[in-house]
């Protein structure tokens, strides 16, 4: 293992440094940090491991050969080793996070702390059931809360992201083509889906055919009949769609699909406008996927894990995946095994402050909320899910209540509305005069001539201590910056960083290029070479 | 609410800024009838201490792997995490982060995605390794779906002793994508001749080691067995503490190695998250699923690091690409890698060592117990028993007397009473003499 | 209360900013941060808390009618304000702290998840002892460490910090004269003591004489008897001293110290350099503080809480303050009063692995470890000590056991040699060749006629990456330069660092001025007008 | 060992630098014979999981508060702390630093200090505060030694209900430090007329409010009298939540305010670390204790912030100092300014209400439980109920039902037969009505 650091090395002993620059490379409190390959040696450690009396080991002839060579670091060396790379990163904590599409929202530390409860952190997937009744009703009480929020009847539970809900929600489509006897070959997109939506229907073996959207940004009912046939196995629409508009034909959509025995699939990415507010179940939606890591507050940490619970509607509940929980008139059951009658876990709550509580949701025994299919789907992965996750995102919901919910989409759609007004007469709006929901969509028309890209618009947002917005994407308008603010922002926090934008946008209206192709300036790094990256892979130390 | 920062005077004043009356008019767009009216059946908004309570009271009614002595394995493992490795996943700029896209405020994040990446690598035996996939059962069934690309063809044969969870996500998706797969059925004394099942209509064979039951398998010949069909070796790994006492499947032919990383920094947390590792031989990389993070310079020319390759993914490449994958494990990668930064080959070689040899003290007590059979020659810290009777039976009356004593297979494989008198068990470096002891104590008792 | 940040305005909207600049004052991940009396309003609040219902207040006529005017933040505001302070600061675990004479050493997490344990974070000082035997055994067990550590017979456990040690020791020593029906009045003091050690003897009315060192920077024991009389009550010592040497005298110093009747205080603050290689009780010390949160690890937190206490020979052990542990044949007493009987709290341990399960440490009935004395001292505070404290330096203690204990002073001495042994060409040893202890002493000589100071040099260290040295302590030398740089320390890491002040050194020398005068250029401020803070203070908003 | 980063080779080449031969050459300065041979008679270093057994077991045997329907406080006391409070304190930056020396790169530490010592001031109702002492009892002892500079009189007057552990530290520093104090004695009732007591060989009068027994006090007419002495009145908050409901002692004419500040942001934990405040009017300033932190501009003109006034000093002014204090309570400080941002004016109120409210309704309630006597008039979140028997017995057996009721006075005041049947009892927004119920029927159950 090499211990020089070929990107920080230290400036050689007894030469001197220009004087802007210091001889570490390091700039105050911003310190450059080598690889661990760099640091560490294979003959350290931190971690205190108590050696084994000697005894006769049952690896037969399958010890370790290859030699690991794997570097170690002492406690003190990776305490500072990943402090120092945290560094290098922007989170929520520290600014706004205006990522059109990801709804970064404050992350309660609340909700950290419910999941390192040991009854909920240190419990064992395949430990007897008996033993973690408690947890399946936590799985049980987060589908109820999700049910009445979607108006949906049943609740898969176990997806792990959003893509992954995309995949469970098209797979119970397709199984119930086929429970109809059916084999269907299309699905529709509109072009301004997320690249998961088509990449999860060709996965299935679907074709899938895009659909234009009008002027106004919304998908037309009109054109979407057009492309109707039997042999379309489903629509794929998000709303409010990427644009950050409500898709307003979309009753009549739902309408037209369902006539031709086709299913409705939300994507659910855009679900914090409207919690509280409308309900997918209520405008005619088969699946949706909520990602409990964006609208319901799980941390993305830095690209994961998430969580994609997604609803059904009653003509797809049977092709929930297992395992899942079922509520009737006993409590609580489990199914694992399909067929299988549901093993009964837990009576139903009796103590306040839980949805399951209340009677109207729990529901009789006649009304199962997710009763076993037929034909079922089978298992999308081990276990029962992202567990973390739910527990996080109950938290969240039981803090918000009804109440705080419905305000807190309010409050996202007022943010984004806000930062909408205050930048218009600077920045283009692709569909004018209408009014946007949870997050605003700009393109570069307004940068026409200026010789400054939406990229380097966004890199000189860096320079001013902010986060980017989404660039180029939706792919339907040009140079797309898709702003979502989310309802954590205050409004002091808002104005300043509209005061930023202005003086940006001004700035390149004004011909001052220079700040915005240097840009970042002021960053960890200038901007980084993608190309070479692509063209050199070099994956690994 | 204490989560939103609106007062109701920023809020009129907002609205004002907009140009409209109410809030509802900015839910114009909703189709007539379709805005709730009211709050939803659902209860009120909660103070800290509230839900601290509620949540306090659904955890008390869980057994804590950490009160008892625990030893129940089966794809997941109760290890010790440092205190250190929690803390640093916990730093904001890394807990509140999102997927680097803006490679220039996000180095902290890509960075430990290369050390991760190289990390995967070595561990494993492979030339490259993505940033993650969301667990290793869906990492496997990834790799399947690489495979049928790979060698155009769509078939894939399972393994026996693949974990039962695995087989079955594997199945999901190749019935519905309409694929076919061959799952051989179990053979818990770890004994299965899978080249007698080899033939060119195969993608891949998916095989595990450490297996379900426990047993090691060196894969060298079967590797060379499964190229002569022009087939690909899918190696799983569920338990990767493994690797640091016995030979990687990359050293043994494997072609595509997927696992479960749960086992370093990661949390029991009743099944996720977790975090899939998925590497490969570098000629199949252009065919991988998921996030790759790459080396490269800055305008200045300092190393840098980036997301790369990305025209294999949904958002570049849309119908086209090599899997749906988005969101991956990104802060489990960040537990996984700090925890394996930590133990370095020194530790991780204890760590192991101490695995198995708390495995081995424990399969000897066990086996001393009578009517119990260990059906293992091999094994690293997991291995398989025989009691006389039901399993599942027996794992209830050992938990009655504050024991978790491990997984009885028709747990998972439900429908096959050859297996019903078969428990799994695992042992880890937190189990004590007293832990061992009293499972045998135990045992001898509910037998 | 305003909303407006006088510091960190946004630029006003609609001009333009500078090119080098931002519109928004920050640079990059450098983000400014407004006073919570400026984001803050008081009618927000980030704690939510149920409204009880209506009552009759028994607040008498002493209801608030003064308005409290305290701005409140919503979490996520809160969240955000609290993280960009912290990336304004500079700590172990971003970079080596030498602060010589603070033993600045790397704080394991481990030892904050004990201290969170509910069973020592969440017990109540006065809820009954029966409730709480583990605590009372914990702090018996800790002292049983610093008893055997210190090899002396007694712990008193309560101080807070070091400085309250420093006072709890001389009030031992003071009850001790008192008993003995004396009342001195003279206290020696070397130049290079710690400014708590006068401080601490002017507390309690004694006069300080200073004692000056001789050339090779250590107290001659010739010296010190000179000063030496029946009106002397003690010398207060800090061994290994200021200057990072090891008193050669030591032994000569205690035993004519002892002669007079007087007593040997030492100031334990730099136990770091021998703990496991020497025990103070060896060497004559009658009264010597420890604090735990500089050699045991207890974080420093920004400036504490500390703990300090306090190891006592036979001749001061029957003044420890109140509460105390009484160690006998029964097992762990506890005493809260005195005159008064130990209340029987716990038996002692009988698990492996702590000290007070070793026949030798737990002592029999016959040979109680704290005595109450005859003329107890009183309490020092209320309840008993830093609780929290002791948690975390038990943790210490336990992970690194008489083994790592002793290798961390060893590691620390080399370290500090080995820097001693890298800068010595550049930079001046005002004691020539003494090797050091665990801190090296430079003074600021070879910094003549550059025009640069002490302090210059410092500042520039913080451009480099580093937090400086302590500068201007102890006294006894002209431009102190005292680096402390723990076991901690990688030797990469100080190779790091030997690079970046041999980089600095040679510039001074070499004539860049600009680089120190104008230091520091890349942290969050540049240099800070003290004399305008001291002249106008403005304590508060 | 992992907390030691130097190597066995690390170590070789760095002794051959400093060119001795081994690491005892290093101790060469140490007296013959005084260098300790092999190791002392202490345990072998750990790892993290057998430090984790040991403390843990430790642990076990206590009972936490928050496990039992808990009414203890008496100068401490159980609140709610939001969850990032303690994530917050735990920022590498916050926990590792060192006190701001160097202020450039300690601006987050200073900034908090000034906003606190903002807080403080606002909250006592004075006109400037320092940035915290060790507790609120050693507090107390410094506001006396600092009566005693201002007023060049050595005499102390403390009040007979000020907490008995902080009249033990006032005690014991004046009794060594030479000066007199003189202490009432308790007025369970509350009634206790100060102004008899007062002559012009009084430096200060120290109160506190709410007082021990959980009186509230109206200072006004009090500060008159002490003033028309020529001594100063100090007052004690022991309760800084109080402050959210009750007249601040500085609207009542204290001179010098302390308080113990571990209700907002810290832990019970068994009585330290806690935070000390300590406020006066700005006319005092230059005789306070401790350190303070002063705004000021850097080089370029830009607000920032310094420690300041160190002219008072141990550090600067050594013997002629005003304290000796150096570290003091710096991360606890956090604690509390963090959790009192968060709740601000509306939340400490709405908090403030609660704790009345709770405490209300156990007062009612215990003085329905036969043979209680509640001796309260007014009081905020605590009160004294005089039991038949002997409290101690009568709380030993609340504890035996698992319920802990409070603070017998006798625990603090020993030899004083008439206190003897006295409980302290408080409540806090964690109470229930389930806890209060459980307690008025354990109480019945046992007398
Ligand atoms: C509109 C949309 N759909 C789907 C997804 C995929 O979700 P996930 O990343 O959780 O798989 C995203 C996430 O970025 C999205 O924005
Ligand atoms: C030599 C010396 N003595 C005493 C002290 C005082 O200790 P404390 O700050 O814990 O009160 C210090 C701390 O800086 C010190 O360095």
């Amino acid at each position: 293992m090499s211990t020089s650091n070929r990107q920080s090395r230290p400036a050689a002993a007894d030469t001197v440094a220009g004087a802007g620059d210091s001889f570490s490379g390091n700039r105050g409190l911003a310190v450059e940090e080598g690889l661990i390959f760099e640091i560490g040696r294979t003959d350290t450690t931190g971690v205190d491991i108590e050696e084994p009396a000697a005894f006769t080991a049952r690896l037969g002839t399958l010890a370790r050969r290859e030699p690991l060579g794997l570097p170690g670091l002492s406690e003190p060396e990776a305490m500072r080793h990943y402090v120092r790379l945290s560094q290098k990163n922007y989170g929520i904590d520290t600014g706004i996070f205006p990522l059109g599409s990801c709804t970064m929202k404050h992350n309660p530390r609340l909700n950290e702390r419910m999941a390192r409860l040991p009854g909920f952190g240190d419990i064992h997937p395949l430990q007897p059931l008996s033993t973690v009744p408690g947890a399946i009703q936590l799985i049980a009480e987060l589908a109820a809360w999700l049910r009445e929020l979607t108006g949906m009847p049943a609740i898969a539970m176990t997806p792990k992201a959003g893509a992954h809900g995309e995949l469970c929600g098209m797979m119970a489509i397709k199984a119930a083509l086929a429970a109809r006897g059916e084999q269907r070959s299309l699905v529709l997109v509109p072009q301004s889906a997320h690249g998961t939506n088509p990449a999860t229907a060709a996965l299935l073996g679907y074709r899938v055919l895009s659909v234009p959207a009008r002027a106004d940004g919304t998908v037309d009912a009109e054109e979407v009949k057009k492309h109707l046939s039997t042999d379309v196995a489903a629509i794929m629409l998000t709303n409010p769609n990427t644009c950050g508009l409500f898709e307003r034909d979309v009753v009549a959509i739902a309408e037209a699909v369902h006539a031709v025995g086709a299913y409705f699939y939300a994507d659910g990415a855009n679900f914090n406008a409207i919690v509280g507010k409308v309900r997918p179940g209520d405008i005619g939606v088969d699946a949706m996927h909520i990602n409990l890591h964006k609208t319901f507050s799980t941390p993305h940490g830095g690209g994961g894990p998430g969580a994609g619970p997604v609803a059904l509607s009653a003509a797809l509940a049977g092709f929930v995946p297992l395992p899942f929980t079922v509520i009737d008139g006993r409590g609580i059951g489990y199914v694992e095994h399909a067929p299988g009658a549901p093993q009964l876990v837990a009576s139903l709550p009796t103590m306040p402050g839980l949805a399951l509580s209340r009677t109207t949701l729990s529901g009789g025994a006649a009304e199962a909320a997710e009763t076993p299919a037929a034909t079922p789907l089978g298992r999308m992965c081990a276990f029962h899910g992202q567990m973390g996750m739910y527990v996080r995102a109950l938290a969240y919901m039981l803090s918000h209540g009804a109440d705080g919910l419905r305000q807190a989409s309010e409050d996202a759609v007022l943010n984004a509305n806000y930062l909408r007004s205050s930048l218009r007469d600077l920045m283009s709006l692709p569909f004018g005069e209408t009014l946007c929901m949870h997050e605003v969509l700009f393109d570069d028309q307004w940068l026409e001539g200026t010789g400054i890209s939406t990229l380097d618009f966004a890199k000189a947002l860096i320079d001013e201590g902010y986060h980017p917005m989404t660039v180029y994407f939706p792919l339907v308008v040009h140079g797309a910056m898709l702003i979502e603010p989310t309802e954590s922002e205050s409004k002091l926090s808002l104005d300043r960083f509209i005061a930023s934008l202005r003086g940006l946008a001004l700035a390149a209206k004004g011909g001052d290029r220079n700040r915005f192709l240097e840009a970042p300036r002021l960053a960890p790094r200038r901007r980084l070479d993608e190309t070479k990256a692509a063209r050199e892979p070099k994956l690994r130390w | 609410m204490r989560y939103l920062p609106l007062t109701k005077a920023d809020r009129q004043a907002m609205l004002a800024k907009v140009g409209v009356a109410d809030i509802d008019a900015l839910f114009a767009g909703v189709p007539a009838g379709k805005l709730t009216q009211g709050l939803l059946d659902l209860p009120r908004a909660k103070g800290e201490l509230e839900v601290e309570r509620v949540m306090g009271r659904l955890a008390a009614t869980n057994t804590p792997a950490g009160s008892v002595p625990f030893f129940v394995g089966a794809g997941a493992y109760k290890h010790h995490v440092p205190a250190s490795v929690d803390h640093l996943i916990q730093r904001s700029e890394f807990l509140t982060s999102y997927t680097p896209y803006q490679p220039e405020i996000a180095q902290g994040t890509l960075q430990y995605l290369f050390e991760f990446q190289t990390q995967v690598s070595l561990l494993t035996g492979m030339e490259v390794a993505n940033a993650s996939m969301y667990d290793g059962s869906t990492a496997a069934a990834e790799a399947v779906l690489m495979a049928h690309r790979l060698t155009k063809r769509r078939r894939a044969l399972l393994a026996g002793n693949l974990n039962p969870h695995y087989r079955a996500s594997i199945e999901t998706i190749s019935r519905l994508a309409g694929d076919a797969c061959v799952a051989l059925a179990p053979a818990p004394d770890g004994k299965q001749d899978l080249a007698r099942y080899l033939d060119d209509s195969l993608s891949c064979v998916v095989v595990q080691t450490p297996d379900f039951y426990g047993h090691l398998h060196d894969l060298s010949a079967l590797a060379d067995r499964v190229h002569a069909v022009g087939a690909l070796l899918v190696a799983v790994v569920t338990e990767v503490v493994s690797l640091g006492a016995v030979e990687p499947p990359g050293a043994m032919g494997a072609d595509i190695v997927v696992g479960e990383g749960q086992s370093l920094g990661n949390a029991l947390s009743f099944g996720g998250p977790y975090v899939g590792l998925f590497a490969s031989r570098q000629k199949y990389l252009r065919q991988m699923p998921g996030r790759l993070c790459g080396e490269t310079v800055d305008k200045e020319g300092r190393r840098g690091f980036v997301l790369t390759l990305s025209t294999r993914e949904q958002h570049i490449r849309r119908e086209k690409a090599t899997s749906n994958i988005c969101t991956n494990s990104g802060l489990c990668v960040l537990a996984f890698t700090i925890h394996l930064s930590l133990l370095g080959t020194a530790g991780l070689a204890r760590l192991a060592r101490r695995n198995h040899a708390n495995a081995v003290a424990l399969a000897d007590m066990l086996a001393a117990v009578p009517g119990v059979e260990v059906l293992n020659q091999t094994f690293f810290n997991e291995f398989t028993i025989r009691v006389p009777g039901r399993a599942t039976e027996v794992i209830e009356r050992l938990a009655g007397k504050g024991v978790l004593g491990g997984v009885p297979v028709s747990r998972l494989e439900p429908d096959r009473p050859e297996l019903e008198p078969l428990i799994v068990v695992a042992a880890t470096e937190v189990n004590t003499d007293e832990d061992r002891a009293a499972y045998a104590k135990a045992l001898r008792e509910v037998l």
